[in-house]
């Protein structure tokens, strides 16, 4: 029994977990009706829908970066690539004659994704074959791609009119949101494409010892291609869903941070930086603290001016408890108690 | 506990004193319950197979691991070090397993780091040169102390770590498996500067996998087995065979056997036998043109002084570094290499010597470290099944006697020598048709050492050809059916091994040197070259030895 | 006064040789994108050259701008602060080299008021009030208390500093009127929309919402909708600004209340450096002329909403 | 970046034509440009010669000694950034609040000046407040293991929400000292000057200098940054290093929020915002590698300089509109990068 607890108390997604429960009870105490879903309109409803929801397109980004992550990369672009992917849609949709059809949202999406992928083979480029350091090959797309977005939008936030593009972001499925759909659907490609095939390996093998794994022939230039190809994938994936959300591509603040909470929402869920192994399951973890944060702010009522400070308090707290120093200072803890108790029941 | 010591020989008090020393790993119990104790003014060795707790021992000593059980006193004072740094002040010296010196640091800055000395509060660069340069010139290695640590070769950056540590005044000095990488003439150098320190008292503790080299220099001989203490012992009262028998817990035959086999030599004249046939293959800073046939099932030894280019030319054939000139010829094919993956892909793995920084992918399970290349071969989407996967892992722990056996344990945690076999069976696993072996032996205890020497031979009958590099001569001449000689960068013998001696073969690797010309015009500014042993090389004489005028050459 | 600095240019030069040297916030909002349009426009029309940078939101992008135009040696420098404080230092090195400085948009907070020559832009203040006004007079007769959601600009922006307070002046008159959560969305959509998901559901009573901008409330539209409300009638809308996707909800029935806050400054811009070029003293502070729009006065004047 | 560290010496060089001295000294241009430790530093500089003249030829008023002063003037704060984050990334860590930290000593001189403290009081006061927060972080991240990136990020939510908690407003400063400071130009003959913050940032460089390069910390610092673990078992005090180097960090960015308030003359909760990333980019373009362990301060002031220049050029311009003006800024740095890596490429 206090081996299985140990056990899970040692599982690196312990503390982000109950961290997570922390911030549900926080918003059941100020809200009581947190937990309750309920079907309106054929379709869930609830604070539970709205934080799986709103976070899909966190959770989408930092599954990329997970990938990126463990080749010891970092993306800073996909906020960019958001706007971009979102400005090039909405501007098809605005320029069709027929905005509502289903033909031309594909069309928008379709080629939405494209770019995005020429841009994340970009990024791949910059990192593989330049050899540029990670964090200032995506800097500059993500200084310059904001600058592509505003140059679709001419600054402007482009309003479209159509259901199915609409659909994509605040449509349901069978009583889910379609945003949480898509996310699970990422979600399930990337861990069965990476765990089911040697890719998962080969990243990782990629992030711990890249010249060890050049002689081991394993293709670290195509494989660092992919990755952030993918990002990139995954960015305007998530752009298009902020974007359909508001049915409006505003190229300024579609995205806007967004990879700090991606990256966050990563390292959350246990990877580090430094590269190596991943986990996609603790990066799930990891974005659903984070929306789950923002959400009780809200509920909760902390004004603005302290939500920083909050934050900061979370994320401190999460760090902390992770830490192999804690854990080691409660194992030290939970054995002088045990100790204790047996010197107790010796006693009596 | 069948402690053979007997007290009298024993001087009056211990400078280090373990006792009951227990460390558990998740998993792995490495310590059990150790003793261990030396003496000032003798050198004392810690044996035991891959994985037997040595390190382990070492690193508690020194503070880098905290003990679960067990006391430590150091000149009668009970100690407690929190950390390598503790250890160092309180008189401890240690060069640790792997190389571990910082490469983006000059010679000099490696040597003196932390006790660096300074004038007016800031570092005296020049006092600091002058100082290193000693040390090194008393280790017999004449390079630029300003050059880069990462410059340098890996028996180099061996060399330095031990100028390091004996430059502290140190009660103790501790050094684990120094001469895993170095030749004779660097060990020759090193045991004289360990007999002196010996005799202004220093306890100094040796390891090593050479038995040759701990029978030379040790006093004194601690044994553990599986974490457990065998017993100490004096060395000149423990026959070798003795020690082998304690140390793997079972008589020792392999070798033997190996010695007997006769050597059918399978070269054929033709070119179309040949695996691989190099013709001129150079590269520029590098190793000049050089030409080396191996036929189908053959081992080919290459043999050399530190630096004298072996590494540089198993690379160029292994695709790790690109040949700027020659031709490559594999199984009849002119070929170019550009990559490890093309090479792979002819079936030629290359094992580096490195394996720390080139070899293994720590943070990967043995599992995944064995099966990488072969699976790196097959490409991302044709996953190897798990079923194969595992019996392939199981497979080469039990040929290997990888320890512990945990196909899902971190290869990080694996002993030095242990983490050599995990990469030998990466190697193996994609049954290769050349298999370059770059010091494969550095670090494995003298049981796997035989083995892997079997395997080799095995390997070679079945029609492997094996590019085989080891400083230690008597490996290569074992094993290879011929020997090639490299010095100063140039291929300068190529022989048939029937009746070489090592002897011959030392003459022959360091008689004279090849006059200085294009390679020294580039490498020569740093004067990162070791002085080659015996030179009289101001001489211009042309006499070095071609593949004509060699005994015994091949045509 | 316009007799400032010692290098005062001698009498009027023709407009085809004016240079003006105009450093705008940044492109955060399509509002400050309209602003930079127009103000381009304006000038092209007149015939006068006009220098444009971004600052990015950079307070030490637009000093640098600035310096970089008096060393261009510009006639007459226009921007619009990203923050009030600060400037000056770099709007006395202007007025040691002659040149006149407009503010636009937003003011900047300095004793010395001799620095510039004219502030053309809108008070905040005064549009928190008008809004406050409108619900003042909303609910003038309600009896129960009406719960207020406040969705808040950008901490920190004065914008949102002073619509705030403005409205909180004003609602104070009717202890009825009580803004029950109060929370940042970013002057964005997507901010809006999310913060007033979230309030809806623990404020289910709310009665108002009040947005610092368009994009806010328009946001806000979207999660009632999803929440199966209807907007401007369950719960009603107040924001500020007019820009068009605005006014459109708001003709829409969708939005109840806008109060404008026009980014359209380019041709009171010319003006006022047509004047300064001429010799004449502007005004020293000019509030553009701004309505407020219910339902039909929206229908009335979308056709010719230009941004 | 493996590459970097391996290959064991210098190409030989392709004969080419020339005098036997002219060749040499090609040599040894071609040798210092490639060579891992000065390469970056030594073809920043030209590059950033050549950016200058070209900008000279281009725009009138350009090529003046002001100019290249202003640089100075205009970025003395982010000078001072970069030196303290040099030294973090040199250890391989990276400083994400330095932007954040900027923004509050502006608010805490701001408003403390406001109540009528004296400058002599309030100056120290925020460098010692900014050094502790410094000290905080290093413990978290020494202690506690938790990664730099997300420490740092944790104390930027910090020092951003007690920004807001001590004023949403922005504050001016009219205390007569930090006036005269601001306003105070040092003339360096001709129509030349400077202020006291270029003198003060050019101090802070020449002391990062020398403790750099001159003093055991300093090299500790360079040799954690090429493994920790190495240095560890070399018994250097690697802990105490660590959590300093996050000290400097905190009291450079405190001071540089005391030089930017200089500047602006006023306290700001939004200032700054993003200027972790200039900092970070200055490093990395002066040929620090984000992995730590090679790098210089010299290379740090260089690449302000350098974004200074791009800045510069974006003014003399005068005509991008605000999306080009952000895709102006990522093909500079882009053009610069690539150069960069073109001639400091070794042939491998
Ligand atoms: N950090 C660690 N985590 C887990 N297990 C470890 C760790 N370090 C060592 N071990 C295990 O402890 C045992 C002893 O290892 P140690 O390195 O001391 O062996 P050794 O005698 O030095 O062997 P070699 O001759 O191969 O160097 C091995 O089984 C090893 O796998
Ligand atoms: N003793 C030495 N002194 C100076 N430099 C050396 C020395 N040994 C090797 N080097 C440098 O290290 C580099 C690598 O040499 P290389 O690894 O090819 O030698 P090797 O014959 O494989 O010897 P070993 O593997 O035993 O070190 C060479 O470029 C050489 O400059
Ligand atoms: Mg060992
Ligand atoms: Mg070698």
């Amino acid at each position: 029994m206090s081996a299985l607890f140990a056990r899970v108390v040692a599982h690196r997604l312990f503390w982000p977990v109950v961290m997570l429960l922390v911030l549900f009870t926080i918003n059941l105490i100020a809200f009581p009706g947190f937990f309750t879903v309920t079907i309106r309109d054929g379709h869930l409803f609830g604070s539970l829908i709205d934080i799986l929801r709103n976070g899909a397109p966190t959770l989408i980004i930092a599954i990329g970066m997970t990938l990126v992550i463990a080749t010891r990369g970092i993306d800073l672009s996909v906020g960019a690539v958001c706007a971009i992917s979102g400005a090039v849609a909405c501007s098809i949709i605005l320029g069709s004659p027929t905005p509502g059809s289903l033909s031309t949202v594909a069309v928008a999406v379709t080629v939405a994704m494209l770019i995005a992928l020429v841009l994340g083979m970009w990024n791949g480029f910059l990192v593989a074959v330049v050899g540029v350091q990670p964090i200032i090959a995506t800097l500059i797309l993500m200084t310059a791609g904001r600058g592509i977005a505003m140059l679709i939008t001419e600054g402007q936030i482009l309003t479209v009119n159509s259901p199915p593009f609409k659909f994509l972001g605040s449509g349901f499925w069978f009583g889910i949101p379609i945003a949480v759909i898509i996310a699970a659907v990422v979600f399930a490609v990337a861990a069965l494409v990476t765990r089911r095939t040697a890719l998962g390996m080969f990243i990782e093998s990629v992030g711990i010892n890249p010249e060890a794994s050049r002689q081991a022939g394993v293709r670290a230039r195509g494989l660092l291609f992919v990755v952030y190809t993918f990002s990139a994938f995954c960015a305007a994936i998530a752009g298009l869903i902020l974007t359909a959300n508001t049915a409006a591509a505003d190229a300024n603040n579609t995205g806007l941070f967004i990879e700090l909470d991606a990256i966050l929402a990563v390292v959350i869920g246990g990877t580090s930086l430094a590269g190596g192994r991943y986990s996609l399951v603790g990066t799930l973890v990891g974005a659903l603290v984070i929306q789950t944060l923002v959400t009780t702010v809200y509920t909760v009522g902390i004004p603005p001016i302290a939500t920083m400070v909050f934050k900061a308090a979370v994320v401190t707290a999460v760090c902390l408890l992770q830490s192999p120093t804690t854990a080691e200072a409660l194992r030290g803890f939970r054995q002088r108690l045990a100790i204790r108790a047996g010197k107790g029941v010796a006693a009596s | 506990m069948e402690s053979t010591v007997t007290n009298h020989t024993d001087p009056p008090t211990a400078v280090v004193e373990m006792r009951g020393i227990s460390i558990t790993f998740p998993g792995v119990k490495a310590l059990d319950d150790v003793d261990f104790r030396m003496f000032p003014g003798e050198v004392h060795s810690l044996m035991g197979e891959n994985g037997a707790g040595k390190s382990t021992l070492i690193k508690a000593l020194t503070g880098v691991y905290g003990i679960d059980a067990g006391t430590i006193t150091l000149a009668g004072d009970q100690v407690s070090f929190s950390g390598p740094a503790q250890a160092q002040a309180a008189g401890i010296s240690t060069v640790y397993q792997e190389v571990h010196l910082l490469p983006n640091l000059s010679v000099a800055e490696n040597i003196m780091l932390g006790r660096e000395p300074r004038r007016f509060g800031s570092i005296d660069w020049r006092a600091m040169r002058r100082r290193s340069a000693q040390l090194l010139a008393g280790l017999n290695l004449d390079i630029d102390p300003g050059s880069l640590l990462g410059d340098h070769s890996l028996a180099v950056q061996q060399l330095i770590a031990i100028a390091r540590a004996i430059d502290v005044q140190a009660k103790v000095l501790i050094l684990d498996e120094p001469t895993s990488s170095l030749d004779t003439d660097e060990v020759a150098e090193l045991f004289r500067v360990i007999r002196s320190l010996k005799e202004q008292g220093v306890a100094i503790l040796f390891v090593s996998h050479f038995l040759d080299q701990v029978y030379e220099i040790c006093d004194r001989l601690t044994v553990l087995r599986n974490g457990k203490l065998v017993g100490e012992y004096l060395t000149e009262e423990l026959l070798r065979i003795d020690l082998v028998q304690k140390m793997i817990g079972k008589e020792l035959t392999t070798l033997d056997d190996l010695e007997q086999r006769a050597r059918s030599v399978v070269v054929d004249e033709s070119d179309a036998a040949n695996f691989v046939t190099a013709a001129r293959l150079g590269r520029r800073g590098a190793i000049n043109p050089a030409d080396l046939p191996i036929a189908v099932g053959e081992v080919v030894g290459l043999a050399g002084l530190l630096g004298s280019g072996r590494t540089e030319l198993a690379r160029l054939l292994g695709g790790i570094d690109r040949a700027d000139s020659g031709e490559l010829t594999i199984r009849g094919k002119a070929t170019k290499l550009r990559t490890p993956r093309q090479a792979i892909s002819h079936r030629i793995a290359f094992s580096s010597e490195n394996r720390r920084d080139e070899g293994i992918v720590g943070d990967l399970t043995v599992r995944d470290n064995i099966v990488l290349a072969l699976q790196a071969d097959r490409g991302w989407f044709r996953p190897i099944p798990k079923k194969r996967r595992d019996e392939l892992t199981q497979s080469y722990i039990q040929a290997l006697h990888i320890r512990p056996g945990n196909p899902d344990a971190l290869v990080r945690n694996l002993s030095g020598g242990n983490q050599q076999k995990v990469l030998l069976a990466r190697w193996l696993a994609i049954a290769p048709g050349l298999l370059i072996l770059d010091e494969p032996t550095r670090g494995i205890d003298i049981g796997a050492k035989a083995e892997i020497q079997k395997l080799v031979f095995n390997l070679a009958e079945n029609g492997m050809s094996v590019l085989f590099i080891s400083a230690e001569l008597e490996e290569v001449l074992r094993l290879s059916h011929r020997v090639v000689v490299l010095r100063d960068r140039h291929v300068v013998a190529d022989l048939e091994n029937d009746g070489l001696t090592v002897d011959a073969l030392l003459a022959l690797i360091a008689d004279g040197s090849v006059e200085a010309d294009d390679t020294d015009a580039a490498s020569g500014t740093n004067g990162d070259r070791v002085a080659v042993l015996g030179a009289s090389d101001a001489s211009e004489t042309s006499d070095h030895l071609t593949i004509d005028n060699v005994p015994g050459g091949r045509r | 006064g316009c007799a400032n600095g010692a290098g005062e240019a001698s009498g009027p030069k023709p407009l085809d040789e004016l240079v003006v040297g105009f450093s705008q916030v940044g492109s955060e909002s399509g509002w400050r994108t309209a602003n930079t349009k127009d103000i381009q426009a304006a000038f092209e029309e007149a015939g006068i050259e006009l220098k444009f940078s971004d600052a990015q939101q950079k307070q030490e992008n637009q000093i640098k701008a600035i310096r970089s135009y008096i060393q261009q040696q510009v006639d007459v420098i226009a921007f619009s602060p990203v923050v009030e404080t600060g400037w000056d230092a770099v709007l006395n090195e202007a007025k040691a080299a002659g040149i006149p400085v407009v503010l636009t948009d937003r003011a900047v907070d300095s004793k010395d008021d001799s620095l510039y020559e004219s502030f053309l832009g809108s008070d905040f203040v005064v549009e928190g009030e008008k809004a406050g006004a409108w619900a003042l007079a909303e609910f003038a007769d309600a009896t129960e208390p009406v719960e207020i959601i406040q969705l808040e600009g950008t901490t920190g922006a004065a914008p949102a500093i002073d619509r705030a307070e403005g409205f909180a002046e004003v609602i104070a008159e009717n202890p009825n009127l009580q803004v029950v959560a109060s929370q940042t969305g970013d002057f964005t959509r997507a901010g809006g929309k999310q913060v007033t998901e979230a309030l809806l559901k623990s404020n289910p009573g709310v009665d108002l919402i009040y947005a610092h901008n368009d994009d806010m409330g328009l946001g806000a539209i979207e999660a009632i909708e999803a929440a199966g409300l209807v907007p401007g009638v369950d719960i009603k809308i107040l924001t500020i600004d007019a820009v068009k996707d605005g006014m459109q909800a708001l003709a829409d029935g969708k939005i109840n209340y806008i109060v404008e806050c026009s980014p359209l400054l380019g041709k009171q811009l010319v003006e006022i450096v047509e004047q300064i070029n001429a010799g004449e003293t502007p005004e020293k502070r000019i509030i553009t002329e701004e309505g407020e729009f219910n339902q039909e006065q929206a229908i009335e004047a979308l056709p010719d909403r230009q941004y | 970046m493996t590459n970097l560290l391996e290959a064991p010496q210098q190409p030989k060089l392709p004969a080419g034509p020339g005098t036997p001295s002219t060749r040499r000294l090609g040599a040894t241009i071609r040798n210092l440009m490639t060579s891992p430790k000065y390469g970056p530093v030594i073809v920043t500089a030209v590059l950033f010669i050549a950016v200058f003249v070209i900008g000279g030829v281009r725009y009138r008023g350009f090529f003046s000694g002001q100019v290249f002063l202003n640089l100075l003037v205009d970025n003395s704060y982010l000078i001072v950034l970069a030196v303290g984050m040099t030294f973090v990334i040199l250890t391989g860590g990276i400083d994400l609040s330095v932007g954040a930290v900027v923004a509050l000593s502006g608010m805490i001189a701001a408003s403390l000046l406001q109540t009528g403290w004296s400058p002599s009081v309030v100056i120290p006061l925020i460098l010692v407040l900014t050094s502790v927060l410094g000290l905080l972080v290093g413990l978290m991240i020494h202690v506690f293991k938790v990664q730099p990136f997300i420490a740092t990020l944790a104390a930027m939510f910090l020092a951003r929400g007690l920004c807001y908690m001590v004023s949403q407003s922005s504050i001016s400063i009219t205390d007569p000292v930090f006036v005269s400071l601001a306003q105070t130009r040092i003339p360096l003959g001709g129509i030349l000057s400077i202020t006291p913050s270029v003198i003060i940032a050019l101090v802070v460089v020449a002391i990062a200098v020398w403790v750099l390069h001159a003093t055991r910390f300093g090299r500790t610092v360079y040799a954690i940054g090429a493994g920790e673990q190495s240095g560890l078992l070399m018994g250097l005090p690697v802990a105490r290093t660590k959590v300093l180097v996050y000290v400097i960090s905190g009291f450079c960015s405190g001071l540089a929020g005391v030089l930017f308030t200089f500047y602006t003359l006023s306290g700001y909760p939004l200032t700054a915002i993003g200027t972790e990333l200039d900092a970070i980019a200055a490093v990395v373009i002066g040929g620090t590698l984000l992995t730590g362990g090679y790098g210089f301060v010299l290379g740090s002031v260089l690449g302000v300089l350098v974004l200074g220049v791009i800045q510069t050029i974006i003014t003399f311009e005068g005509t991008l509109s605000s999306w080009w003006t952000r895709i102006f800024i990522g093909a500079l740095l882009l053009v610069f990068i690539i150069l960069q890596k073109v001639l400091t490429a070794r042939r491998r």
